[in-house]
């Protein structure tokens, strides 16, 4: 019988967590494993839907594009003007997907765990824009990107959710979340890791 | 020490205190730190640096930046030799070694001379006109031609070498700090907007750095110090990011600029250790200011080409900047009063200047009035008509012109020297604006094309807008960085003017070809591809008019110089042979790049292991561990089988296969695509994408769907489960997964917004684990007691969720084999757990992991068809012979119409039937062609072609699938495949040869 | 037509090369001739010589809105090969081959055709299933064409890297030793020459506007240049052909995007042969004057700016690298971009249109290079006859309603 | 290098994007009526104008939205970008 603590990353077989550049760039980069995913997505015009959710999880959908929002412990993400990621801690997935189940019955919309599609690595440090502009096309200047931003984007040929989740006044700051999906975080991590290293 | 006899006692911008040894062509010299190769050649008295490309002319430095054609070397050795580096912006370091390009054997004595020799016989385009006959000698005549190609050297080695990239954006970049540049930079800089400024050299300033700083100051002060301060302001501000040694080449759509930055080819190897070379940058600017500077344009005048003779700012630039003499005995042939500059500073620097050669005959600007004060002899109204002098010139002759300046007269005068610097004026470098598709007027008091109205968020200022004086510079650059941050939002008072004093110029006369009374004196254009002015001659006379063709038909601005000192020259002149104006004959296109950029830099770190990302499945580890063989399919790697010690692929192939059929085989197909599909209109959906009709299929089914472009040609095909009564998990082919996802997402948004559905990507949520045969059912329950497996509850084509080795997992049983199967799906982050439990599980029954080949193998036994393998995008499903998943009742489907075309509906289409050969050990090759009869020689009639083909240990013979023309019809007969060892004989059969009844699957 | 040789050459030499006449004439248009084609490049122009070569029809003018050649024919890669996958491409191009083998000397002008060989990588099982298909239908349609393995390709071409280590190896590969290159301006400047040697008017800086039409049949052109008459006209304008069907009131199953193309600075020959790869998109030959020539995939815009985005070089540089780890010092000379006509089935379309005596010869995206003589030819055939030569009947308009449709993005999806 | 305007994400470049060609071509209802012709206008006739164009786009690695740009192809401008429900904005002294 499979043990529940066989369970791997997608990454496991990397060892990188809290991986520090070794080449004057001032950064560290781990996987934040099973961190809980859901894709929500419902009419942001329906203000039952967007009722039902703050309802269900007593946080407000972000509606302005490339933007988060966080009722701790969960939080989301703008993906498209109709679909969200929410992010929750390990294990707490199912429980979302459930409450939001259960809440949005009527309706037309989609609630799907999406926990193990993809994986996390997370870049903090001062150097971590310099890092990701090697591969990312967007504007990641502090007045461009900035704490709570979302984008839906590519880093190198991965597509990638990048999610700031800290600034560069806080500890070790900033801190960027790439989400990526499982079969292309080794690649994405052998990319940041030719650029750390 | 060695002594550097051309080196001046004290000036310029070296470091007498860190001397660099370096090599060229095998002898040892020494320069200091701030010369360039060209610099130090010259420092050492090397004038004569290379051949040219065709008539392999020794040549010597022109110029001194990225316009120089003739001082191209091969640098470094082994992996990493660079081919055609022009030594006038390869920075000396320490060790450098460089080698002179194109001669054998060597620089000196080089056969390929011949060539001058022979050059009546090698007019522009000579080889369109012969090596025709006999037509077989060609091939034999191009190995000759191939010979000449070429200058430098290709590595032969991997380049060890990487390269950075980064994106950037700003608000303001300024391409370009010479005086222009940087006042703009300053100008932005202070705005708080975001400013990029860039420059190609190694240090900014532009043709400051040139200048003697005698006759100029700004605000007071000498241009150095104005420089200094620039710079120094610049650094100190935190969103303007300076940055040297890097070259702005293309200016593309959207205010999109590609530029690369040298970050270690001016170091010594062991200095540079293991950072990368280059980095690529490519920006996005809101506001570009190009402040790019002027080019310097030769004279053309008879046998201008030796070395010895080089552009007068080149010349200024090696005494000012290098403290370089170029040369002992110098003269100045110019047209216009910036050489007499030149001619002041070289005389400063204890050259004899012997004469300016002036082509005006009046010369009145303060420059010329400064020269004649120091006791330079000027000629007015005179012309060089000839120069002498093999490996570097030794004089010049110079005669009176006539009024017109078509005509020389009176004696020959000749004057000895070892120098030549000559000004033809200078052009505008409006490469990037061009490149920006910006278009250029053209000036003609200057005679230089200057920049029009700007296409883009372009401006330009300073001498590449054809402003020359260093006041109109700093105030045009001031004036365009202000205004370009302000375009880009930021607010700024406007700069008081910077007061500069210099002199004043006079007018220029252009003479395009300068006269000489010897008919056959050649006069270069273009000097690297040695194109003269009678080669232009030619070109127009033979009807090559358009400046394009005269381009192509002579090669002139096709070198590595792409033209930069020769392509103004060259238009003047071909206007002047059309009788036509230099506007009408027009400039040809500016392309990307400015000066060469290195392949390597333009890939980045996107080679070797980064060249494209490896997709695994969660199993992956698994299957490298049991020495599996990898198939690419798309980016994944999937296992295509695993042969244990010693065995072959068929056999292992074969060993897989059989498990399967005997007893339980376990398949990772975790790669297939997985979309759930959710809304009230799911089910209709579903019946438009798909053939077949989905209302009616019952929660907890399963059914097989065939998707077709609207072309009626077959997409993708794969299972779909109903989960609810409005939810639904569709499956896809794996290489199709990402496009099928975007071909549904684009039906919904733009055809059919009505529909209430939404699909979200679930591929790589579940790990897919397939297992079938025999004893599969056993194997499942061993793992998932709690499952109830029999056929009556859980029956083919259906679904249970359920625990699986202790995994809540969802099991699907689907047959891709035509034995019992199970689809088992568990979150990826189980799948490897799961999998492995069940390799434990099935050990009693003696569990085979199956690769893709086995798969193939037990599909086609069965005579499933795969997508992109049976179809190729010209295949209906009537063509498949799967007229029964076609519902024609329920409705429009996507590609429904497109079935019922004259063409798509004939009857004698390609249709799918099985194949068995003559000899059952004999296995067709996939894509063998078929054919009724076989004749001695093609063209032979094809009526169909082998798509897919094994050897079947079940059956103990080969089997194929095949499309053949009106295939349905012709079970029995004999067809062959030729084959280049003769033909093989194949008899039509049913394209399912196992289990036709089905009778295993339900078992 | 003064006669090109080493001999006139040589006799020219002495004259100091005073005595070269045009190449061609630049003439005003008459008022009316019995064909115009309409744009000057390579296929335009073998149209008009065949015409007059093989059909008698002198009468004819060549309009071009710029400079002959200045299209595609001007900025390809200049590919040539016949090894396509169905009956009748294969007809269609080889037909075109093995007129190229004669070029040179038909035309009196040295279009350099070189056949040193065009090899096809395989990267994956599916690459080498169609290959093999291929192969196996061009050697029953008389094609020279052969598989070699991956040590073969190695032997072949010691560029490549061959090593199982890259991310997509090299499996096998395709070869065509009949293919190659040729210099792309000759081939225009060789039939402009011919062409006009036959009588044919070849009338640049002449861009066609409109059209004259009574009755559904077409009279005569409307030029920058004025009026011109004319019993038929041929369209064969490449990038344009939509934009010119439009004046004449139909539309066409093509859309045009730009096509990359870029050269490397020249170095001594390291390549002699024409490589080509599907999965690691890129192809590439040395030219005699020893730069790289190397192909870009197209832009997926519709665009006549003939200029494409930095993106697809970057890809294609990657690909070069990728495949060829030595060129990576070597350095981008000047990139730049053409437009090309790309038709759903990646076949051209040749023969009549909706208006009588108005015929096209169009669609050859991205691979059109290699068929100039041989379109020419056909295309001069269907308009002296007005109907279509054998070899072009299947590549009708009409397909596109039949759904007879020749589909060779297999072979053509790196088209060149 | 086109800079592509996604009505929601806003700039990105086009390596973000997947163009979907011509717009506002409407799929025959009733294609069983319509002749080969007919069907083949809509399957595969195009427009390709040099100049204005009205074409799809799809922020395919972004949103993954579609929405609609007005593009000059021959300076290949964008004039215009409007949302997939949305009628063609009227673009001065240009037609389509
Ligand atoms: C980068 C690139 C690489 C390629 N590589 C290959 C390859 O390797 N092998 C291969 O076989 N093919 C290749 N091709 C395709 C090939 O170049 C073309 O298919 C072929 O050259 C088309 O020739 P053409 O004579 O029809 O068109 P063109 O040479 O484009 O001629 C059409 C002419 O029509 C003129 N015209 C347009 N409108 C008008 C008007 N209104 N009035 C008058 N004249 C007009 C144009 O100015 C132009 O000169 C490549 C194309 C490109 C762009
Ligand atoms: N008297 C004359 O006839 C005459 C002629 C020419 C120049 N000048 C003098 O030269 C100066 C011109 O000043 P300016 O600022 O316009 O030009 P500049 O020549 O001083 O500076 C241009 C700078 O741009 C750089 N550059 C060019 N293209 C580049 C690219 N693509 N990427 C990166 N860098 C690039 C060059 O290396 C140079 O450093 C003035 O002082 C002027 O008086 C005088
Ligand atoms: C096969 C081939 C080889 C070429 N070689 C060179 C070259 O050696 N040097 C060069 O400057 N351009 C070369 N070009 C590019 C042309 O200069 C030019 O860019 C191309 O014909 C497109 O024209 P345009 O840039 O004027 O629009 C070559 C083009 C082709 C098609
Ligand atoms: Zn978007």
């Amino acid at each position: 019988m499979a043990e529940p603590g066989k369970i791997r990353s997608a990454l496991a077989h990397c060892a990188i967590d809290g991986v520090v550049a070794k080449s004057g760039l001032d950064a560290s980069i781990s996987e934040q494993a099973f961190v809980g995913k859901v894709v929500l997505r419902g009419n942001p015009s329906d203000s039952e839907f967007l009722a039902t959710v703050r309802g269900a999880l007593e946080l407000d959908l972000p509606l302005a594009p490339n933007t988060s929002s966080e009722t701790p412990p969960v939080s989301a993400l703008w993906l498209g003007p109709d679909e969200w990621m929410l992010i929750c801690a390990p294990g707490s997935e199912a429980a979302v997907v459930d409450s939001l189940n259960a809440a949005l019955a009527e309706g037309h919309s989609t609630v799907v765990d999406v926990s193990d599609a993809y994986t996390v690595l997370r870049l903090s440090g001062p150097a971590s824009r310099t890092i990701l502009a090697k591969g990312c096309a967007l504007d990641l200047h502090p007045r461009a990107f900035a704490f709570g931003d979302v984008a839906r984007t590519m880093i190198a040929k991965a597509d990638v959710i990048l999610h700031q989740t800290a600034d560069e006044t806080d500890d070790g700051g900033p801190v960027f979340d790439v989400y990526v999906a499982r079969s292309f975080a080794d690649y994405l991590w052998r990319w940041f890791d030719k650029i750390i290293n | 020490m060695k002594r550097q006899r051309f080196r001046l006692p004290s000036g310029g911008r070296i470091d007498r205190g860190d001397a660099r040894a370096f090599s060229f062509n095998g002898r040892r010299y020494y320069g200091f730190s701030g010369d360039t190769l060209a610099s130090a050649l010259l420092a050492n008295g090397v004038h004569f640096v290379g051949r040219s490309f065709k008539y392999h002319r020794p040549r010597g430095v022109l110029g001194s930046g990225a316009e120089e054609p003739n001082a191209l070397v091969q640098l470094g050795a082994g992996a990493r030799t660079d081919p055609n580096m022009r030594a006038t912006t390869t920075e000396l370091f320490d060790g450098l070694r460089a080698a002179s390009q194109n001669c054998w054997p060597t620089l000196r004595f080089d056969i390929g001379g011949i060539n001058d020799r022979l050059s009546g016989l090698l007019p522009a385009g000579f080889y369109y006109k012969t090596f025709m006959q006999p037509a077989r000698l060609w091939k034999l005549y191009e190995k000759f031609i191939r010979r000449a190609a070429g200058l430098g050297r290709a590595p032969t080695e991997r380049d060890p070498d990487r390269y950075d990239q980064q994106y950037a954006h700003c608000d303001v970049l300024v391409v370009g700090a010479g005086p222009a540049g940087l006042a703009a930079a300053l100008a932005a800089g202070r705005t708080g907007a975001r400013v990029f400024v860039v420059d190609e050299q190694a240090e900014f300033g532009g043709t400051m750095l040139a200048e003697s700083g005698r006759h100029i100051r700004i605000r007071d002060t000498s241009p150095d110090a104005w420089r200094e301060d620039t710079i120094a302001a610049l650094e100190d501000m935190s969103d303007v990011t300076v940055l040297p040694r890097t070259t702005a080449f293309g200016y593309y759509t959207h205010n999109f600029i590609g530029m690369l930055e040298r970050l270690t080819d001016h170091l010594p190897r062991a200095e540079a250790g293991n950072q990368a070379r280059q980095r690529l940058w490519k920006l996005r600017a809101k506001e570009v200011v190009l402040a790019t500077g002027s080019i310097e344009r030769p004279l053309v005048f008879a046998e201008n080409d030796r070395p010895g003779i080089l552009l007068a700012g080149a010349a200024r630039e090696f005494v000012n900047r290098y403290a370089v003499a170029p040369g002992t005995r110098a003269v100045v042939f110019t047209n216009n009063d910036s050489a007499y500059a030149a001619a002041l500073d070289m005389a400063a620097a204890g050259v004899a200047v012997e004469a300016v050669i002036d082509l005006r005959t009046e010369v009145e600007g303060d420059l010329p009035r400064l020269a004649r004060e120091a006791g330079i002899p000027v000629l007015q109204g005179y012309a060089v008509v000839a120069t002498s002098g093999r490996h570097r010139v030794t004089g010049v002759t110079v005669m009176r012109l006539n009024d017109a300046g078509d005509g020389v007269s009176g004696t020959a005068r000749k004057l000895r020297c070892d120098c030549v610097a000559v000004s033809g004026g200078w052009n505008p470098a409006v490469h990037l604006f061009s490149q920006s598709r910006g278009k250029l007027n053209f000036q003609s008091e200057m005679n230089i094309f200057v920049p029009g109205e700007s296409v883009q968020a372009a401006r330009s200022a300073g001498a590449c807008n054809g402003s020359f004086s260093l006041a109109e510079c700093l105030k045009e650059g001031a004036d365009a960085g202000l205004a370009a941050a302000r375009v880009a939002g930021f607010e700024g008072a406007d700069a008081a003017t910077l007061a500069a004093i210099e002199p004043a110029d006079g007018p220029q006369r252009s003479l395009w070809r300068v006269p000489s009374e010897r008919k056959d004196a050649r006069m270069f254009v273009d000097f690297q591809n040695d194109v003269t002015t009678k080669d232009l001659d030619l070109a127009v006379r033979e009807g090559y008019r358009s400046i394009e063709h005269v381009k192509r038909y002579t090669t002139t601005g096709m070198g590595t110089d792409q033209g930069k000192t020769g392509n103004v020259n060259a238009l003047a002149i071909v206007a002047g042979s059309l009788g036509a104006e230099i506007p009408a004959v027009g400039v040809t296109t500016f392309r990307a790049p400015y000066t060469p950029v290195t392949f390597g830099a333009i890939a980045g770190r996107h080679v070797g292991g980064l060249f494209d990302p490896v997709r695994g499945t969660p199993m992956h580890e698994w299957h490298v561990q049991c020495g599996a063989k990898f198939e690419d399919v798309g980016q994944w790697k999937r296992a295509w089988y695993y042969p244990r010690e010693g065995e072959t692929m068929r056999q292992a192939v074969d060993r897989e296969v059989r498990a399967a059929r005997e007893s339980v085989g376990i398949l990772d197909y975790s790669t297939l695509g997985k979309i759930d599909i959710r809304g009230p209109d799911a089910a209709a959906f579903l019946n438009r994408v798909y053939t077949n009709a989905w209302t009616k299929l019952g929660v907890g089914r399963c059914r097989y769907g065939l998707m077709l472009r609207d072309d009626g040609m077959v997409m993708d095909d794969g299972v779909t489960l109903r989960l609810g009564e409005n939810h639904f998990l569709m499956t896809t082919t794996t290489g199709n997964a990402a496009s099928v996802l975007s071909w549904l997402e684009e039906w919904l948004q733009t055809e059919w917004p009505e529909l209430q559905v939404y699909c979200t990507s679930v591929t790589e949520q579940y790990a897919t684990i397939s297992i079938c045969g025999p004893n599969a059912r056993a194997l499942l329950g061993a793992v998932a007691p709690e499952m109830r497996l029999g056929g009556d509850v859980f029956p083919h084509m259906s679904m249970q969720e359920g625990m699986v080795a202790g995994v809540a997992a969802r099991v699907l049983r689907v047959s891709f084999t035509g034995e019992i199967g199970f689809e088992i799906n568990v979150p990826a982050r189980h799948g490897r757990a799961v999998w492995d439990a069940l390799i434990e599980a099935g050990a009693p029954h003696g569990i085979t992991s199956y690769g893709t080949e086995a798969m193939h193998v037990l599909r086609a036994e069965k005579g499933f068809v795969i997508a992109g393998q049976e179809s190729d995008g010209t295949v209906t499903p009537i063509d498949l012979g799967m007229d029964w998943i076609v519902n024609w009742t329920k409705g429009d489907f996507i590609g429904r119409r497109s079935l019922n075309r004259s063409d798509t509906a004939r009857e004698d289409r390609k249709q799918l039937v099985g194949l068995f050969t003559a000899d059952p050990q004999t296995v067709l090759d996939e894509g063998s062609q078929i054919v009724e009869r076989v004749s001695e020689a093609p063209p032979m009639d094809m009526i169909g072609h082998v798509t897919s083909s094994y050897y079947s240990p079940n059956l103990g013979r080969s089997i194929a699938l095949a499309m053949i023309r009106s295939g349905r019809g012709r079970l029995g007969e004999t067809l062959y495949a030729p084959m280049p060892d003769g033909p093989i004989e194949v008899t039509v059969t049913s394209p399912v040869f196992f289990d036709p009844e089905g009778t295993r699957l339900n078992g | 037509m003064q006669k090109y040789s080493i001999f006139s050459l040589a006799r020219n030499a002495l004259t100091r090369h005073e005595n070269w006449r045009e190449a061609w004439r630049s003439p005003d248009p008459k008022p009316e001739y019995d064909v115009i084609i309409v744009g000057g490049g390579g296929h335009g122009l073998a149209t008009a010589y065949y015409l007059a070569k093989e059909h008698g029809v002198t009468n004819v003018a060549v309009v071009e809105k710029g400079w002959l050649g200045g299209g595609n024919t001007g900025r390809n890669t200049t590919i040539v090969r016949s090894n396509y996958l169905w009956d009748e491409s294969a007809g269609l191009y080889e037909h075109s081959l093995k007129l190229w083998e004669g070029l040179s000397q038909a035309l009196n002008f040295n279009v350099m055709f070189s056949q040193r060989g065009v090899l096809n990588l395989a990267h994956n099982l599916h690459d080498l299933r169609e290959l093999s298909r291929r192969v196996n239908a061009n050697r029953l349609n008389g094609v020279d064409s052969e598989i070699l393995s991956t040590d073969e390709v190695k032997a072949f071409c010691p560029l490549i890297d061959c090593s199982p280590d890259i991310r997509y190896p090299v499996l096998g590969a395709s070869l065509q030793r009949r293919g190659g290159v040729a210099r792309h301006d000759a081939v225009a400047w060789g039939f402009a020459r011919a062409a006009d040697a036959l009588g044919v008017d070849i009338i640049q800086n002449c861009e066609v506007t409109g059209f004259q039409r009574t009755e559904g049949r077409v009279e005569g052109i409307e030029t920058t240049r004025g009026i011109i008459k004319a019993k038929k006209v041929g369209v064969v304008a490449a990038g344009h052909s939509s934009v010119i069907a439009a004046m004449a009131g139909f539309r066409l199953p093509i859309e045009s995007h730009p096509l990359q193309a870029l050269v490397s600075e020249p170095v001594k020959p390291i390549l002699d042969t024409v490589v080509m790869s599907n999965a690691v998109h890129a192809y590439i030959s040395q030219s005699d004057k020893g730069e790289m020539v190397i192909g870009a995939g197209i832009d997926g815009y519709i665009s006549y700016s003939q200029r494409g985005g930095f993106d697809v070089v970057e890809d294609t540089l990657q690909a070069v690298v990728e495949l060829f780890p030595t060129l990576s010092r070597l350095r981008m000379l000047r990139q730049w971009g053409g437009i090309v006509d790309v038709c759903p089935d990646a076949s051209p379309i040749i023969g009549k249109t909706p208006v009588d005596g108005l015929f096209i010869n169009c669609g050859w995206g991205t691979g059109g290079f290699k068929a100039t003589p041989g379109s020419g030819n056909v295309f001069a055939h269907t308009i002296a006859h007005d109907e279509p030569h054998p070899l072009n009947a299947a590549f009708s308009l009409d397909r596109f309603s039949s759904g007879a449709l020749v589909d060779e993005h297999g072979a053509a999806a790196v088209a060149h | 290098m086109l800079r592509i305007p996604c009505p929601w994400c806003g700039e990105r470049d086009v390596g973000e994007f997947h163009c979907g060609g011509e717009a506002h071509i409407a799929r025959p209802s009733g294609a069983d009526t319509i002749d080969d012709d007919a069907w083949a206008e809509y399957l595969f006739m195009r427009q390709n104008p040099k100049g204005s164009h009205h074409e799809r786009w799809s922020h395919a690695h972004g949103c993954r939205r579609w929405f609609h740009v007005v593009r000059d192809t021959d300076s290949d401008q964008v004039l215009a970008v409007y949302l997939m429900n949305e009628a063609p904005p009227d673009l001065p002294g240009r037609s389509s």
